[in-house]
């Protein structure tokens, strides 16, 4: 016990949590955020890192049922913290790391859990690309849809009856025509599956013989779909949903695309539960908090770690309303963001807008020009406000996110991330839609 | 001794890997499994006494095979990990003629003569090596440099979709170029 | 480890390359088989330089096989990307060269 | 063959020099750790690589569905092994593990398989995240490698010889890095690019929750991470008889100014990650292939001549 309590003990020092925030509940977010760090804690990107879920404020059915998945992924030694107001996240981090410890209670959870990842049976994953919310890959998931060869975007999760194993479709002939012949399987029960979405005319041919009978495909896994992509060559079409747990991503966004390679071909945009259903928050947060933590985003994507430090210290100062802290804070960050050239020829071209495209898309004027004037001006805004000697600049307003898709079609996966986290979208949806009805 | 047991390992190991290119379902796992036959023979190179060109080898065709992959992946037609793959025609006459060709190969390996070894190996070869495609077998080189450059550029050439008029307008003088994904540079 | 054993594994690359080569009918795969022929080549002339005439001019030959592997490796790519391409815009053709 | 300018040890002493490889990269974490926290405004941070260390280890392994564990495996330990076998080639002082002729090319043939390793390391977890990872490190190595091979080419031109111990020995009188300090540069990107490290890391970058470590839990994750914090150390070591004359110095032995020099490269390495964005592979891959690919050509060629001229 000595060892491994030892060891235990250790290993809750840098213990890494994955944070869910629901939306509106910014203020418990930020907080954990920064109690995290004042432990030595770091946040986890996935939950294949985790060791505490922190579910940050009470979600509605769509978001539980997410953190329910995202919880089955944890690898364990795991603990979850429900954190419904920001007074109780010290505590609730303490109890936390308590039961972090306690070796024989992840020794039985682990024993309780099935042994193999699986996709759950009440998943719809027809759905993809179009409504179920309820098989979604929000990315770190181990459902793994990618698939690399020619095949239609069907389906087999839902058909958990269904015997595969005796086919054979290896000597298909797979020159001369796209789809499957399902005329030799009489036996089979196509009834549940969903062919509408199966693309037969372009590609080699698909087999089924991998379910049931193969050890690689354990079932459920969505095919992919072929198409020609922007350089004319045909390639897969992957649906990967972005968010809504997703590092630095807008709390309760989704975002599902369609991916060729790496490049989103199509994308369609949702809050998840719906609007509303996030339980009461703490209202809209403090305009100059929102753009630091916008900030802060975009650096930790582009990957400047110390000007995202440097921009989550300013966050944490404005919002626990220390203004000298603030102020050097915020100066800091405008000198670091102004200085570093590698961050501006990292950033300039990356979802450039100009008046045409603004009106086009209905979009307020400060998102004029590309991510890095995006990261300026909001820099320079939150200078104004933090110092408060210039008189606050007339706001005109968000980005609505339902135009995100039309903004993001025809990018990179990366340039998506920065194009997203570089648009002022209304962080809290939810809340403001309850707001205005 | 121990050269000879090691020697006949990489040997089942090379011919091993070879025949798990077409046997293996997943395409990653028939890339990497060329990839570790020619790690073998290189290996193999090595024990023959020409460190320069058997770790040249290893170099080249990882590298050549972590390219393949890609290939693979997007040309096979096939999901990599979920499929068995059998895209194969005339597998009899296949077997049949490689069949043949090994023991044709073999009898002729064990069967003829060996001339004497002449000569002995230079005490750095390498540096033998650089001095003799520098010096008399210059012209080799010479010739093998442009062949290079040409199939960077042939490549390009068919593998591209747009040409420079389509990058960079009739006059070639747009700038930037018209590109889906923009470079770094901003040329 | 003689010449024999040496030329035997090489000849057993060699087949095992040629049936890849003949049997696969996707251009990649029928790379794969090539390049194992190649492997195959390569060994032997590795054994030959080393058991035969242990000089510097050999093992220019093997460079020159080393290249060679390059270039038909570089050259199958690009033609590969080239038929995929042809593929959409013309299955028939496609099918036809690659089907039996 | 002239006689050897380094002694090699017998294999034996591999254990210490695993160890002191170790002990570096410990530290390269502690001070990324201590960097870190200190960005942060929380001070502390140098015992953080055990707490990590003990929390992987404790943690669970796990798989994905559909998952090709083999190759997935092998990805993440070829990246624990691949860093010792680098260091095999690289001279402590007089002393070596092998005095291997084509030192040099050793190092590389080690490097490029980081390809592989990084890609299968995406592939096998059979996730979007973790394969838009392997790509994204594919497409880095194409931009990274070859001006790291030019890179490599500069010093052993001067030298005359593939061999490290030659190298290092060759810097004599001027240090490699005062007359060739464009390869030292394009081989700094080069160690930073196989270590996937800093601004070439968009293949575990945020953005994509982690890309190839996405799905990644307990020791196997413990495995790949120390294999990259290893790999960036062997690769500041390597710059070391490359670039930094070896062992010559004042004062202290050949073996101590090894390490000193190392873990100078190392802190600066480490520091830099902080300050530099991601340099995603669309825009890196011209930076690459337009400039520094000829960069380091045409140091190459100024490396020759001046070979040249002095006969």
């Amino acid at each position: 016990m000595g060892l491994s309590g030892a060891l235990a003990r250790l290993a809750v020092r840098a213990t890494r949590v994955l944070v869910v925030e629901v939306p509106g509940h910014w203020a418990t977010r930020m907080e954990v955020e920064h109690q995290l760090l004042r432990r030595g804690w770091r946040p986890a990107w996935t939950p294949a890192d985790a060791d505490v879920l922190a579910v940050c404020g009470v979600p509605g059915p769509e978001l539980s049922e997410l953190v329910d998945r995202l919880w089955e992924q944890m690898p364990g030694p795991r603990v979850r913290a429900d954190i419904t107001s920001p007074g109780t996240v010290g505590s609730a981090l303490d109890a936390a790391a308590a039961l972090l410890l306690d070796t024989p209670h992840h020794r039985t959870d682990a024993q309780e859990r099935a042994q193999e990842p699986e996709i759950p049976e009440d998943a719809d994953h027809g759905g993809h690309g179009g409504m179920g919310h309820g098989g979604m890959d929000h990315g770190e998931m181990d459902h793994g849809e990618m698939d690399h060869g020619g095949h239609g975007g069907m389906d087999h999760s839902g058909h958990g009856g269904m015997d595969h194993g005796g086919m054979d479709h290896g000597e298909m002939d797979h020159g001369g025509h796209g789809g499957m012949d399902h005329s030799g399987h009489g036996g089979m029960d196509h009834g549940g599956m969903d062919h509408g979405e199966m693309d037969h005319g372009g590609h080699g041919g698909m087999d089924h013989s991998g379910h049931g009978g193969m050890d690689m495909a354990p079932g459920g896994i969505a095919l992919a779909g072929g198409g020609e992509d922007r350089d004319g060559l045909e390639m897969d079409v992957l649906h990967l949903p972005l968010g809504p747990v997703l590092p630095f991503w807008p709390a309760g966004l989704v975002l599902r695309c369609s991916l060729q390679g790496d490049v989103v071909v199509d994308a369609e945009a949702s809050v998840v539960d719906g609007a509303g259903a996030g339980g009461p928050g703490p209202g809209p947060a403090p305009a100059a908090v929102v753009w630091c933590d916008q900030v802060m985003a975009l650096l930790a994507l582009a990957g400047v770690e110390d000007a995202a430090a440097c921009a989550r210290r300013a966050r944490d100062a404005l919002l626990c309303g220390d203004e000298d802290a603030a102020r050097d804070a915020v100066e800091r960050l405008d000198r670091t963001v102004r200085r570093s050239w590698l961050l501006r020829s990292s950033l300039r071209g990356v979802l450039l807008l100009d008046r045409a495209g603004l009106e086009r898309h209905g979009l307020p004027g400060h998102c004029r020009g590309d991510a890095h004037d995006r990261l300026l001006s909001r820099v320079e805004r939150i200078r104004a406000e933090a110092g408060g000697t210039e008189p606050t600049p007339a706001e005109d307003g968000g980005v609505p996110w339902a135009v995100v898709p039309d903004l993001v079609t025809g990018l990179e996966l990366a340039s998506v991330r920065l194009a997203v986290a570089s648009l002022d979208l209304d962080p809290h949806p939810a809340v403001q839609a309850v707001g205005h009805g | 001794m121990l050269v000879g047991i090691v020697f006949w390992g990489l040997a089942v190991v090379a011919v091993a890997a070879g025949a798990a290119v077409f046997v293996v379902d997943s395409m990653a796992r028939a890339t990497y499994a060329l990839a570790l036959s020619f790690i073998a023979v290189g290996v193999q190179i090595l024990l023959l006494g020409q460190s320069y060109l058997g770790i040249i080898t290893i170099l080249m065709m990882v590298m050549e095979m972590a390219v393949m992959a890609v290939y693979m992946v997007m040309f096979m037609g096939m999901n990599p990990a979920l499929m068995p793959m059998d895209m194969t025609h005339g597998k009899k006459t296949a077997i049949g003629a490689s069949a043949g060709v090994f023991v044709l190969l073999a009898a002729g390996a064990l069967l003829v003569p060996w001339p004497e070894r002449r000569g002995a190996p230079p005490e750095d070869l390498t540096r033998a090596l650089g001095l003799e495609i520098m010096g008399e077998k210059m012209l080799v080189m010479a010739v093998v440099g442009p062949v290079m450059v040409a199939t960077i550029v042939a490549g390009v050439v068919l593998a591209a979709h747009r040409t420079r008029y389509d990058r960079l307008g009739d006059d070639l003088r747009r700038r930037p170029a018209d590109d889906p994904q923009p470079g770094g540079v901003g040329r | 480890m003689t010449l024999e054993a040496v030329l035997v594994v090489a000849a057993a690359l060699f087949a095992v390359g040629l049936y890849g080569a003949l049997s696969q009918q996707v251009v990649v795969m029928v790379m794969m088989g090539l390049e194992l022929m190649i492997n195959g080549v390569l060994l032997a002339a590795a054994g030959f330089w080393w058991f035969l005439a242990p000089d510097p001019s050999g093992q220019v030959l093997l460079l020159v096989v080393l290249a060679a592997m390059t270039v038909e490796m570089a050259m199958g790519f690009a033609v590969a990307t080239l038929l995929h391409r042809r593929r959409q815009t013309d299955m028939t053709d496609m099918a036809e060269e690659l089907s039996r | 063959m002239a006689e050897s300018v380094v002694t090699t040890v017998p294999g034996g002493w591999a254990v210490l020099a695993g160890i002191l490889l170790c002990g570096l990269a410990f530290f390269a974490v502690a001070l990324d750790a201590a960097l870190s926290a200190r960005a942060q405004g929380t001070g502390g941070g140098w015992g953080a690589p055990l707490g990590r260390a003990a929390r992987l280890l404790r943690q669970r392994r796990r798989s994905t569905v559909a998952a090709d564990t083999l190759l997935w495996r092998i990805g993440g330990a070829g990246m624990l092994v691949g860093a010792f076998l680098m260091i095999a080639v690289i001279p402590l002082g007089e002393w070596t593990l092998a005095d291997l002729d084509v030192g040099v090319v050793w190092f590389n043939t080690v490097d490029v398989m980081v390809w592989a390793l990084v890609w299968l390391a995406g592939w096998g977890a059979n996730s979007a995240h973790g394969l838009v990872g392997g790509y994204r490190f594919l497409a880095h190595g194409v931009a990274y490698e070859l001006p790291l091979m030019f890179a490599l080419v500069a010093p052993a031109i001067a030298a005359g010889s593939l061999s490290v111990g030659e190298v290092a020995a060759a810097q004599d009188g001027v240090w490699f890095v005062v007359w060739m300090p464009v390869a030292f540069l394009v081989f700094l990107v080069g160690v930073t690019g196989f270590s996937v490290w800093g601004p070439f890391a968009p293949a575990l970058a945020a953005d994509i929750g982690g890309g190839v470590l996405a799905e990644l839990s307990g020791v196997d994750r413990l495995v790949l991470q120390a294999g990259r914090y290893l790999f960036l150390t062997a690769g500041a070591a390597f710059s070391v008889p490359l670039f930094l004359g070896g062992g010559a110095g004042p004062v202290l032995p050949g073996w101590a100014w090894v390490l000193v020099k190392s873990v100078l490269v190392l802190a600066v390495l480490v520091w830099l990650r902080r300050r530099i964005p991601l340099l995603r592979p669309d825009r890196f891959m011209e930076i690459g292939w337009v400039v520094l690919l000829p960069a380091a050509v045409l140091q190459d060629l100024v490396v020759s001549l001046v070979v040249v001229w002095k006969g």
